[in-house]
């Protein structure tokens, strides 16, 4: 098991009801990480949709994670 | 640069930074809150955006467009908070030797910016409902 | 609209008579004196215009555009005189709901301009000497 | 033998030395006239890169040209 932050943002941080927590999970990869909070939040955006950063970095969904990273969690965007 | 702001964006004052004796061409783009999408009248439109990741993924994208035209000089503000209709939430401005690499590098900056930088916008509507853009349609086709 | 100016140009001012709530895209093209021209150093450009032509057949331009875009806002200014490095020569501004539109219409406006309305620029040369854009040129290759 | 106002514009003017002249032309379309200023004032431009306006509206080469008209000569354009 992982201490990992998650954060969320805009849609996420809605459903989600809250912006950051920190997670005991059992994951190897970022998608791993985001899979536990979709089963935590009952939520079914898929992640081809989505994109995530490790520790302010953009990353992949397959990029490891390590005790301690704290993952951003960003739905579709739509800026401009 | 770019550059992420809360207060009203001021294309006249930003466009005098891109000024430069051998540049002929300048082209500048302001993305406005419009009062209707996709069949909804919207009131105002709430941005919300994760300012570091931002600000990295807005330089790169600034970078790769002085990649292609050596001469350019660029430039992009956007703006978080809630708009009001009329309201400008982008500005990109580029100015250049010649017209058609300022149309082309700011075609390619907006472009890149609505599709990469983590910025998320929130409809308000005439019926009272509210939701995000693009997302609730993801969610949608998933 | 199309003018004819010996005045400054004002984007900033010209760009709020093409506000539209349903305007969400604005793209604006300026013309800027450069200090060089085909391997010439330019200290400045004189513009003449024949007005009564040039107001009609800027009109054209913009009707055709407004035809192709149906939610087009277009307007556009043309100074003429002594202009120097760094002065905005020509202004096109346009708005519609949509940024494709926008930077069509404003790229095709200003390409249309550059051939068709009878303005001529003569450039002062840092050599002293002054010549005709593009006449030289045509005289050349006859 | 045709009463014809000519105007000249930019390097037309600036080599006629003149803006304006009045000619009596043999001429039945613009380019007869343009033909005649050319000789006139010794110049050499081609008309493929010109343009003629007759009475303020823009016209074609083998427009034709009446008595009294006033034929605008411009040379190749370079606005913006």
């Amino acid at each position: 098991m992982k201490t990992i932050t998650v954060r969320y943002f805009a849609m996420f941080r809605e459903h989600a009801g809250i912006g950051e927590e920190t997670l005991s999970v059992d994951a190897d990869t970022a998608v791993d990480v985001f899979h536990a909070t979709q089963h935590r939040h009952r939520s079914t955006e898929p992640s081809g949709h989505c994109k995530v950063a490790i520790n302010d970095v953009m990353a992949d969904w397959d990029s490891p994670v390590s005790d301690g990273d704290t993952v951003l969690l960003f739905p579709p965007v739509a800026g401009g | 640069m770019i550059e992420m702001t809360t207060a009203e964006i001021r294309p006249d004052e930003l466009r005098q930074q891109l000024f430069d004796p051998a540049a002929g061409a300048y082209c500048g783009f302001e993305g406005w809150i419009r009062n209707h999408n996709e069949g909804h009248d919207v009131l105002r439109l709430e941005y919300e955006a994760y300012e570091p990741l931002a600000i990295t993924e807005g330089e790169k994208i600034l970078a790769e467009a002085r990649e292609c035209y050596p001469h350019l000089k660029a430039h992009c503000v956007h703006r978080t908070g809630m708009l009001e209709i009329g309201d400008c939430a982008v500005w990109v401005g580029v100015s250049s030797p010649h017209r058609d690499e300022a149309f082309q590098a700011c075609r390619y900056i907006i472009d890149q910016l609505k599709v990469r930088l983590p910025i998320w916008k929130k409809e308000h509507y005439a019926d009272g409902h509210s939701g995000w853009v693009n997302c609730e349609r993801c969610a949608k086709s998933a």
